[in-house]
């Protein structure tokens, strides 16, 4: 396998996959403190010249780390469909692109395609697909994921309510649960990062979040987004979990570091889908990814950082999972130096997502040591939102007062909807107009009138 | 405009107020008192912004920005390791002098660029540290957020020195433009069975001084984060310092008996002061009967 | 008048309304460059306060270059319409931004309230802006006008064709125009901007446009970007002038910089009106601007780059523009270094002239000494098309060859219409249809079956 | 896939003869001739490219990245003012040495930040430049392409003073970092009437090395534009010397008459290679009848 191209009069050589992948990355800091980054303009366009010409059968036949070494690799082959892969089995990456934005392959063909497809062909592809392209496929792609209401389809945005709180306090919690709420948000998941690792804790906010949701008859799930294998201690003492939460990476090294393997990720699985609290559905399993873990870890084998975070991907679609998300400027600078890096990452995390079936959201994010503002987010979220996004994420005014960073404020989310014409998801829009909080006529959030909503009284506004 | 709650428009006293961190009541005329106000006591999230159309109106939008403008200033800020020994040696009067160490990279935009310098020992660092059998270092790195470790290390190490008498502990090591894995390298060259790592987080808009604390047993260069365990968001709104010292203490003892840390060691700490439950859950009336919620005052 | 305001304990004092204004300004190479930008973005959050706090009538009391000096100023003054104002004139900065984001505040108020605005309220508001709300409010803004179609409404995005050619080849050109009608494009115009200044050469790319247009009775407009001069010219030799072109500054040592006057732009105004060439209207003007242009020929007056660009908005609505066209990548990376700041001018430049009634296009491009690639271009082209841009440039394949900076290709313009679901002028779009490029039960254009429709037998695909 | 014309999809090929420049046809083999293939003689325009979807097809997205990373290139590269000199020399054997000066802009990052200090000359400069009676100073500047002004500068010079044989011209001045308005600052020290400043223009994605002139009459600093005349694209496929040196010699005769240039100054030159209106137009069948129109050679 000779990879190489011509550009300029000059030729260039690359060592293997893995290198030729890499330099066929547009610039980020990640791959530059990998030593991975094509080191010119003209290298990385010559990468791409020949990854364009590449089979993509190429990328069953060859691995970016050996089969015998990681069980991700391993999860990619066992579960390879030649069946699905058949219409595009012929076809170079650059043919494979011009196949995805033609007209004539729709959403059922790209849904049909995908267990087909491993995730080096999907991150090969988007590195020489620009940024309206990695839009323009990704919206064809429609995911529909159900627990206790439906998301993922044409038109509807979703959103995880993020109501982190520094010491947990649970009353804290809830008022800012309460904030999202009256925007319209929370129908994805409201999902607590907890500031203690402790199980006691974990529970304390599961049960309270559980009153708040049965008093309320919200169809939503809730989630307590503490490291596995402290939701499967949870499950086990009864507590009412409805999504379990793992931070997971593209190579099985790299999830050691986070302390989860395979088989622990299926042993929550099964034990989260035999508590039966789904309504409208079984997805059971929340997935958080973003560019830089595996690197991090020292744990990404020589392979670059979108390349490697797109086999996470993987990982995640074998369990099923309600919601994947790409907390996508949240490490810092020196995975994503600013923001148009990552705001590129962010399109580019969404549409391979998609295109292997995994029912992709986005945290809007930066944090304070990486240049980038929250006009930086304007974009990226309105640019996810016209992309199909699954959901996004939203903090009480943009600001995670625990973990100490940006992501998008609620009304940026009600913006969103409201400048792409998005809906929630349909159980929950049908809440909101119960609660009088949302009017179907002019498709608007409304300000309740004090104190005439159950949800105002609920916070005492009356009083 | 729409305004949730109504609120008189932009003016500048409640721009400074909002900015400042005062989030208290801002309320804007005897007319419209800010239904928010009571809540802001159980929590500085940015609740109850007033919004215009689908989004905030301007008071909001500028308080934001000036606070990212100082929570970026905080990342840039430098440790002065003199004044932090200086403040330890006040903190705890018996304790022997600090040692200062530096990490592989030079200055601020090398650590931010470089995570992988920032968790090696400059080479002649090794020479400062003496070797001996030590239980315990703890180890006060800049991290993110010099301002962190100043405010908070000097308190917490002085308290886990009292609550650990029988304990071998080695002098405290200031780490400049450290990050977590570079107390590995400090504890393996000390021959250190435990290190504490109490290190900068990362600067918020609303905090710009909490500081983490990263436990590993047995700790050699190359550890995965796996192996250890982490106590966050210490600072004068999050976690307390006894509360901090009093679960250290706790994971240092579960650590020694297990003969590990990470994973595998779960925090049961029992809690110095549980949020209740109940009293959260019970200012929600149930939606059959959404009456008024009694005035609940706020439980810490 | 005290402009100062308190931050993070520090007291920032501004001296003049035009320092306060250009320290509010986002960062950007310009204002560095002219020594105006603020030394630390504290300082810039500080000047948005003391900004935000300050009435809008300061701005008909206080003007950033003096009556006597500056018949922009004169021109701004003189025409203020104070009944429009009433609506805002109790008004703040702060409180003006939070008026124009409301619900109530529609499309009819804001176009009523425009007369009443001058360039330094409306250039002041955008700065405590943020992108999103730039978009959220010149998408409510419909600004309508009308030559040999219509273009404005919302739901309507059109498109100039930029067909240059390096020696102005009658042939290279029409090839190039014809490329461009077969995706759609040419509805705001066809427009050459010609390589040589000759007024025997502009009458002959004209003439060429004339045959072309009539031969296929295509509903749009024709204008060969000459300066002012030359185009009276032309029209005096009874060339077939549809629009006048001229570039435009936002003062009049800048105008006089680029040869123009308002007297001479009044002169052409009145000269291609008498012509009576229109038919659904007779808005006859096509301006272009972009920011850096008065401060490139030392001509800003120590005002912010973006604020004097606003007042060239003035003078183009005095002459009743049908385009309106902000270049806004073009002069390079010592205005605007990156495709941040080109992004963010883009959002700024569209919004300030909406607000102040101005058909606003735009040339979403940039040149090979600026930080900048394609992947920015989409970023911009497709929040430009949510923020309902009049019209959007395309040049073959955006590579401009005479001029030698990227623009978008025509292709781009169809990308954004289909992902935002846009149309094209609609008596262009009937043509469309008429010639069998265009499907209305897909909505897409379609490539013309050869060699069976009139345009491909044009360019003898039969022969 | 849609295609417009049809063509076969993405091969290594094809995309490395469109980076190359050449636009020759591109077909992809005898069953779809590439109908445009022929019209790409009249222009460079990326007309005709291949449509997949609503954009274009992998071979041509990657053409143009290859371009441009080109273009950057061109930007960056750095004049070399003796091979320049050289070159001048050759063409015009008879011509005095060339002179050199600087601008204000110590380097390139500075040139493009700084169009200010390229406007003015470095005060070293002055001592070199000779004061006397001059008609008209050439100015040979980089700009921002090099490659323009050592490709098209040296022909232009030796044409326009063969040109204008009773006029007093001045040594060619190479300006190194220099905006056009530096002519004005170089004329004004040598005392010179006119000056032509030929400059590098921007480089674009497929000419690096076009290249300008700017036309003043009586130039002191703070020049305005508006008081030059320009003749832009002088390069192989742009305007030729012959022809520019016809327009340039047009422009400072009747630019003497005047005395003026700039908007005042019309350009009514005759066209050495007038295209030909009727030719072009003609080859647009009317819509009534549309009937396969003949070949039409291309007519220059
Ligand atoms: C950044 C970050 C991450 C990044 C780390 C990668 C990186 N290069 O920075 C990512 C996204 C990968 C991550 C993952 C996880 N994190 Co984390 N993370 C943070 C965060 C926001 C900032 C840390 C920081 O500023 N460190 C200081 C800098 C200067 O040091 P550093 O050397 O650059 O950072 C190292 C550590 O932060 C470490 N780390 C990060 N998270 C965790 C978690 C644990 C338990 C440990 C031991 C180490 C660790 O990774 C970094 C690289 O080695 C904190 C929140 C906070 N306010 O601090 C949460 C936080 C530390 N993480 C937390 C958790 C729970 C996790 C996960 C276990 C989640 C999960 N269920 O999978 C995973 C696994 C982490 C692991 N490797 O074991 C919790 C810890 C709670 C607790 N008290 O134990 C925190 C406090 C946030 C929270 N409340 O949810 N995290
Ligand atoms: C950039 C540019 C501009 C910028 C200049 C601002 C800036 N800071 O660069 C802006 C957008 C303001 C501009 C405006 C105009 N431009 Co212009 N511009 C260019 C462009 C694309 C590049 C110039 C370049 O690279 N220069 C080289 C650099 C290194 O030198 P510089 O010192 O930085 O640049 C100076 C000159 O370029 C000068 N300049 C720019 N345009 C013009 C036009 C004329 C007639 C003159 C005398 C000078 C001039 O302004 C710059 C600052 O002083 C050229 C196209 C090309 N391929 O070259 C057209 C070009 C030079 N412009 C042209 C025209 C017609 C105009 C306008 C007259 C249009 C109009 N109808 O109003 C105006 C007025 C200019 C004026 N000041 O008199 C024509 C000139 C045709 C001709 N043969 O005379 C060209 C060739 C493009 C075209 N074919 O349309 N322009």
């Amino acid at each position: 396998m000779i990879l190489a191209a011509t550009l300029s009069g000059e030729r260039f050589v690359f060592r293997d996959l893995r290198h030729l992948l890499a330099a066929a990355s547009p610039l980020r800091s990640g791959d530059q403190l990998a030593g991975l980054a094509a080191v010119s303009q003209t290298e990385r366009v010559a990468a791409r010249i020949a990854l364009a010409d590449l089979p993509l059968q190429t990328f069953l036949e060859h691995q970016v780390i050996p089969y015998e070494a990681d069980d991700v690799t391993r999860l990619i082959l066992d579960t390879h469909d030649a069946g699905a892969f058949a219409p595009v089995g012929h076809m170079t990456v650059g043919a494979f692109r011009d196949w995805l934005l033609a007209h004539e392959t729709d959403g059922v063909s790209l849904r049909a395609v995908a267990p087909g497809l491993t995730p080096e062909m999907v991150a090969a592809v988007s590195k020489i697909m620009r940024n309206q392209d990695l839009i323009a496929v990704s919206r064809k792609i429609e995911i529909v994921t159900r627990f206790r209401n439906t998301i993922g389809q044409h038109g509807v945005l979703a959103s995880r309510l993020q109501p982190n709180h520094p010491t947990d306090d649970l009353k804290g919690i809830a008022i800012s649960t309460l904030d999202g709420l009256l925007y319209g948000c929370g129908d994805a998941v409201i999902g607590i990062n907890p500031a203690s690792d402790s199980v006691e804790n974990g529970l304390a906010l599961l049960d309270m979040l559980e009153t708040l949701r049965i008093t309320y008859d919200i169809p939503t799930q809730s989630c307590v987004l503490t490291h596995v294998t402290n939701t499967i201690e949870i499950i086990n003492r009864g507590g009412p979990v409805d999504l379990v939460f793992q931070s997971i990476a593209g190579t099985q090294k790299a999830n050691e570091g986070f302390g989860v393997t395979l088989g622990i990720l299926a042993e929550a699985h099964d034990a989260a889908r035999a508590l039966g609290r789904g309504t409208c559905g079984q997805n059971v399993m929340y997935f958080e990814t973003g560019q830089g873990a595996a690197l991090s870890a020292d744990a990404h084998h020589g392979v670059d950082q979108q390349t490697v975070e797109t086999r996470a991907y993987a990982v995640a679609r074998a369990f099923d999972p309600l919601l994947v998300n790409t907390v996508v400027g949240f490490i810092g600078p020196e995975y994503l130096y600013d923001g148009k890096q990552i705001l590129r990452a962010g399109l580019e995390d969404h549409f391979c997502a998609k295109l292997l079936g995994v029912p992709m959201g986005c945290d809007v994010c930066y944090t304070n040591h990486a240049e980038a503002d929250q006009d930086d987010m304007d974009a990226l979220m309105l640019l996810l939102g016209a992309a199909g996004v699954t959901f996004l994420i939203g903090v009480p005014g943009a600001d995670d007062i625990m973990l100490n960073y940006q992501s998008l404020a609620f009304s940026d989310i009600l913006t969103t909807r409201a400048i792409l014409g998005l809906r929630p998801a349909p159980e929950f829009a049908q809440w909101l107009e119960r609660m009088a909080l949302y009017d179907p006529q002019t498709a608007r959030m409304q300000a309740p009138a004090l104190p005439d909503t159950p949800l105002s009284r609920m916070i005492g506004w009356d009083s | 405009m729409t305004g949730l709650p109504p609120r008189a428009s932009f003016d500048r006293e409640t721009v400074a107020k909002a900015e400042s961190g005062t989030r208290e009541a801002v309320s804007s005329g005897p007319s419209s008192p800010d239904p928010w106000a009571r809540l802001r006591n159980a929590t500085r999230a940015r609740i109850g912004l007033g919004r215009t159309g689908d989004t905030q109106i301007t008071r909001d939008v500028l308080a934001f920005q000036g606070c990212h403008a100082g929570a970026r200033d905080a990342v840039h800020a430098a440790l002065d390791p003199a004044r932090l020994a200086a403040a330890i040696r006040n903190a705890s009067p018996l304790c022997p002098e600090p040692l200062v160490v530096s990490s592989q990279a030079s200055d601020r935009a090398t650590y931010l660029r470089r995570p992988d310098l920032g968790r090696r020992l400059c080479r002649s660092a090794r020479a400062v540290l003496p070797r001996e059998r030590w239980d315990l270092v703890l180890v006060l790195a800049d991290g993110l957020s010099p301002r962190a470790v100043e405010t908070q290390g000097p308190a917490l190490f002085s308290a886990v020195c009292e609550a650990l008498p029988g304990w071998r502990i080695a002098p405290p090591v200031i780490a400049l433009q450290g990050r977590v894995a570079i107390g590995d390298e400090i504890a393996e060259t000390m021959g250190a069975a435990f290190v504490a790592v109490l290190i900068g987080e990362r600067p918020g808009l609303s905090v710009h001084d909490s500081m983490g604390v990263y436990l590993t047993y047995r700790p050699v260069s190359g550890t995965p984060d796996s192996r250890r365990n982490c106590l966050s968001n210490i600072h004068a709104h999050g976690l307390a310092i006894p509360e901090a010292c009093a679960k250290l203490v706790w994971l240092l003892n579960e650590a020694r008996r297990l003969q590990t840390t990470g994973v595998a060691l779960k925090d049961r700490a029992p809690s110095l002061a549980p949020s209740s439950v109940s009293s959260a859950a019970s200012s929600f009336p149930t939606s059959s009967s959404p009456s008024p919620s009694p005035e609940t005052p706020h439980d810490d």
